[in-house]
Parts: C-alpha cells; structure tokens; sequence
C-alpha cells in the first residue's frame, strides 16, 4: 500500500510543477496532499514535528491570502510530509540491520 | 553562650538596614541590603564592611565544574579555621549573587551544604568570617544548556 | 585493529538476525555492551548515563544523598493508603506495593501489553472509581511510591508466544530511524552510548526502565517513562506519542526485556 | 501552599552530630513566569534556625536563589543520642513550618 502512494505522489508533483502561478485552489490542493501524506505517517508512528508546523503556516498564509509565502509553505510541508512517509517505508526494510547479533 | 551571641548580633545589625523580626531571646538582621545586591562587591560591602578579605585555601569549597543543572547545584564549604561566626555563598553571575548566609553558633562545626540555584557559567565564592577577618575561596562554575539539542 | 577489520566487525555485528527470540536478542545486545563497556558491569547500567561518566556520577550521588523524590514517595504512600469509596483499596490490587517487577506483562483477554500505570487505573475501574490521568500528579506519585516499594526485586519478565509480536513491534521501534534528524533510538544508546550530545552523556539501552518514575530537575517534579520517550521523539524532530499508547507500551515492554534480571532501583533523580 | 513539615535525619558519630534535612518550598525567584506568561511572585524560604536541645546553634538566611525543595546539612558539637535538634523556617511570605528528631 505504501509503495502505491509513494508513486501516486511522484505524479502528482509533475502535475502540480507544471501550474506556474499558484491559485488558491493549487495551494489548496497541495496543503490537502500534505495532510493525508503526514497523516499516513502517523499512523505508522513516523510523523515529524515540522511538517504539522509548515500545515499550519500554510493555512495562516492562505487564510491571509498571502498566496505566494502560501505556496511555498505547502509545497515545503509536502515535501516534508513525503519525506517522512518514505523513512517509515524505507526503516519497515532496514530497521532489521542495526540489531546487535550474536 | 547565648547572651555573647545576641550582643555581636546586635551591634551588626545597628550597621546594616535591616529588618528587625522579633524573635524571643535573640535579635538578628536578615541583611535585606545584601541580597537585593546586583553585584559581588556591594553583597561584600553589606555583609563585611571594611573588614580585610584574604584569598585562603584553608576553605574546602566543594561545587561542581560543570554543573549537571543549573537549578540545583550541590555546594558544600567547610574549613578548620578558628572562631568563624559566618559562612556566605555568592554567584558573581547570578542577578543577586548573594545565596545564603550560615550564622554558625558557638555549638556548630563551620561545615555546610545546600543546593544552589546558578544561572550560568560563574565564579562562585566562599566568604568564611572570624571576629576580626574575613577568609575567600573561589572557583569556576560552567553551566551548560541542557538537552541533546534536537 | 586495521581499519579493514574494524568495517569486518562492524559489519559481522550489525547483520541483523533472523526474527529472533527475546533471550537471544537481549544476550546479544549485553554482549555488545560487555564489549563497548569492558569495565562496566551490566548491572551498573541501571544508573543510566551515570554508569558512564564518573564526574557526573559524583554530583548525582550529592542528590541521591537525599533527593527530593522523597516527598514524591511520601505523597504516594498517602494516596496508595487512601481507600476507595467503595472501602477497598490499592492494597487489593498491589499488596505492600512491591509488585513493579511484575510489569509490563502482556495480557491474554485484551491482547495488549499492561503496565503498572494501566493497572493502577484498572484497580481504580474496578472499585467504580474514576481513571487517572496518565499526563498526572497523581499517578506519578501513586508510581514512585510503588518503585520505591519494589526497589531491589529482579525484572523477571516471560514473554508469552502471543505476546512476542508486541515485543517485536518494540523492538523495531526502537531500531527504526525517525524524525526530521533521522536518528533511531538505538544510534544514540547503543552506537553512541556513553558518548556526548552537546553536554548531555548518552546512557545504554540495557538499564534504561529500571529506575521510573523519574525526578528530572529540569522538570523540577517526578515524571513517567512516557514523558521522557516524549522529549526524546521531540529532540529528533518526531512527533510524541500519547503516554500510555500501545507503540510506547511495547515500545517499554521491549526495553524491561532488555533489562531482564536487573533490580530495580526507581524512583530516581535525574538532570 | 500546604506547609510540609522538614525532613530531617541524624547521625551522632563520636561527639559530631550530622544533620541532614530537606524543606518542601517552591523557591520561586519571582522572576519567572507560568504557562500563561504572568510572573510567578516571589515565595522563598529566608530563614532557617536551628536548634540543639532548644538552643539555637545556627541560623541560616537564605536568597531565592537557593533550589526547590532545599536541602541543608550542618554538623552540631558536643551531640549525644537522645538529644533534641529542630529545624525551622520562615519565608518571604510569613509562611512558617519546622521538624524535629531525636537524635539515636
């Protein structure tokens, strides 16, 4: 299942590069992105402090329609939301590696 | 013993602006002056006049290097010296350096320990006063920011 | 050593065994330890970070000398005293209290690993009485009188077949990396133990649960295991869980196998 | 605040009496703030008397920047077991509290 969302990930960010002057509904949809990637890492314990501080910031930025710094932050809080989603995909392999054997 | 303690006590505190709480049988002077001190020298003025103050290693001054945390930080002062009547602790870093003062009775060892409050890294200081002198040992506390830094 | 060999061992050592068992797991992680800390002994860890660092080791012993967790234990011995209103009490759950060396147990009818915070509230259920808080005074007082009644018992902790799956959810937990810092627990208190952080000395794994709850003075009040599993997921950028919830129930259950036959020396004082 | 009494404890060795006792008080400096920003006042512990078969062998006076919940230990001269040593404190708020033992 997660592979399945890293890759649907990759296609979105294509689509979303090419729109180059954000709207809100853009930064709509990349603050949306952004908490359903976080909140699939939380449900596998992975969630990282930042990314629900960028979330927040984002939200502020478009509530005051200041949609540039808004952008921004969305695209920030969504990199950071996928970062975190494939460290949790990624230690499910390695995590084995690091205990001591006998 | 007890009347040759209240008259030392009572000349002292004619000197400083003190505070007079009634407390049967003994008059004692809390020295407010000297813990609203901002600096070494001014807590040194109140509590010790223009008696003459000696560097001495005969206090054994026991704190920290570094301090685990600078909330609580062990401090012992001990000394062998003859006829101490008063032992201080002072933070030259802290806002008001002055800690804590130890009237030590006829019936007491000039031996001490408490824990300290300091904000950070300091030299701290060990005053031990006789009836005509008063004796100083000093050391280096670092106070480091806790955490891992995460 | 060579440099070459040194990658030899090291790789030799981090190869990761099949799912193994507990015993083994925990044998291998001592022998680890035997190795890093030659001259430390195993039991020695159940003082932390001051097992490894004798200058800090000397300012702790000043507090232990008569730490302030006292009034902590006092205050627990009044509640764990206290009877319900139903006019039963702890002591028909605890005894004399001296029973932490039972927990974490993993639980057959609800599947779950139970710690002494969860059966304290169970006591409180049962009797028709209301929950603690697990972010609370009360059960943080409640739990240092219990430790300090269970000082010197053994962890003698059996993991159960069905219990194993919770042990291995610990386990993995403790190994993965996580975090914006991505560091996993086992790089700080297991590569680098006995090494420094900014200030702060890094204590082993083997040890790290016998000694809750903690009287930090950077809380300036005693605090539960959980808090601290907090702090640390926080200082790697991770988000902290809830006290109590099943991730750091295994997460401890892993932790007490890996202290398995050491006392128990809790409450105790802390930077 | 509920005032606690002063835990103390006493060991005579030879004719030395150590004395060691911790004083549940906050200790607040006045210089620091709760969670919703107001200072906390200053509440702190400003004398400390202590007394050997009721007579007074010392009297410590303290500042806000001696810790929580402080701790003192003091040696007193010429003590045997059976004596009486009481530890009392006063602080900036007239709030008051003491304990006592008998030294074995």
């Amino acid at each position: 299942m997660n592979r399945l969302i890293s890759l649907l990930f990759l296609l979105l960010m294509c689509v979303s590069a090419q729109a180059d002057q954000p709207t809100i509904d853009s930064v709509s949809e990349q603050i949306r992105q952004a908490e359903y990637l976080h909140e699939e890492a939380r449900t596998v314990d992975h969630g990282w402090v930042i990314t629900r501080k960028l979330i927040e910031q984002a939200k502020v930025a478009l509530a005051d329609e200041q949609l540039i710094s808004a952008d921004e932050l969305s695209k920030r809080a969504l990199r950071t939301a996928q970062a975190s989603v494939t460290q949790s995909i990624r230690q499910e392999e390695v995590w084995r590696a690091r205990i001591p054997s006998s | 013993m007890n009347t040759n303690f209240s008259r030392r006590w009572f000349v002292k505190s004619l000197a400083a602006v003190a505070v007079i709480v009634s407390f049967p049988g003994v008059v004692f002077a809390r020295a407010k002056g000297a813990f609203n001190a901002g600096k070494t020298n001014d807590v040194v003025d109140v509590l010790f006049g223009d008696l003459p103050i000696e560097e001495s290693t005969e206090i054994t001054f026991k704190l920290p290097d570094i301090a685990e945390n600078g909330a609580v930080v062990p401090a012992t002062v001990a000394t062998e010296i003859e006829g101490v009547t008063q032992i201080a602790i002072v933070i030259d870093e802290n806002p008001n350096p002055l800690s804590a003062v130890f009237d030590i009775g006829e019936m007491s060892l000039a031996d001490v320990s408490t824990r300290i409050k300091i904000g950070k890294s300091s030299v701290a200081r060990a005053y031990v006063k006789t009836s005509d002198k008063v004796f100083m040992n000093s050391r280096e506390v670092k106070v480091t920011i806790g955490g891992c830094g995460g | 050593m060579t440099r070459g060999t040194a990658c030899l061992v090291a790789l030799l050592t981090t190869v990761g065994s099949a799912s193994a068992d507990p015993e083994s797991d925990r044998q291998a992680l001592t022998r680890y330890f035997e190795q890093r800390f030659p001259d430390v002994e195993v039991a020695a860890h159940i003082d932390g970070a001051y097992a490894l660092n004798e200058q800090t080791r000397e300012q702790w012993l000043a507090m232990e000398d008569f730490p302030p967790y006292e009034f902590s234990v006092d205050d627990g011995e009044v509640l764990f005293d206290a009877n319900f209103e139903d006019g039963s009490g702890y002591q028909d759950c605890f005894d004399d209290g001296n029973v932490k060396a039972d927990y974490p147990y993993f639980d057959h009818e609800r599947q779950t690993v139970v710690t002494l915070e969860l059966a304290i509230n169970d006591c409180r259920v049962a009797s028709g009485e209301e929950p603690l808080a697990y972010n609370g005074e009360d059960i943080a007082l409640l739990s240092a009188y219990m430790a300090f009644a269970s000082r010197d018992s053994v962890i003698d902790l059996e993991v159960p077949p069905e219990g194993l799956a919770a042990y291995e959810a610990g386990k993995q937990y403790y190994y993965s990396r996580r975090g914006q810092l991505n560091f996993s627990c086992s790089q700080c208190h297991m590569l680098m133990s006995g090494m420094k952080l900014r200030a702060e000395t890094l204590s082993a794994t083997i040890g790290q649960v016998t000694h809750w709850p903690v009287y930090r003075f950077k809380w300036q009040e005693i605090g539960p295991l959980h808090r601290r599993f907090v702090e640390c997921n926080e200082q790697v950028g991770a988000e902290g869980l809830d006290y109590q919830s099943e991730t750091y129930r295994n997460l401890e259950y892993f932790l007490t196998y890996m202290s398995q036959g050491l006392p128990l020396n809790g409450p105790a004082s802390r930077k | 605040m509920n005032v606690k009494p002063v835990k103390i404890r006493g060991r005579v060795k030879g004719v030395v009496a150590n004395i060691k006792c911790l004083m549940p008080h906050p200790m607040e400096t006045g210089t620091r703030r709760d969670d919703a920003g107001e200072f906390i006042p200053a509440h702190y512990i400003e004398t400390v008397t202590c007394l050997h078969n009721d007579k007074e062998v010392m009297i410590a006076h303290w500042g806000a920047s001696v810790s929580k919940d402080p701790y003192f230990s003091f040696k007193i001269k010429g003590a045997n077991a059976g004596d009486s040593v009481k530890v009392s404190w006063v602080d900036n708020l007239g709030e008051t509290s003491s304990g006592d033992i008998v030294l074995k």
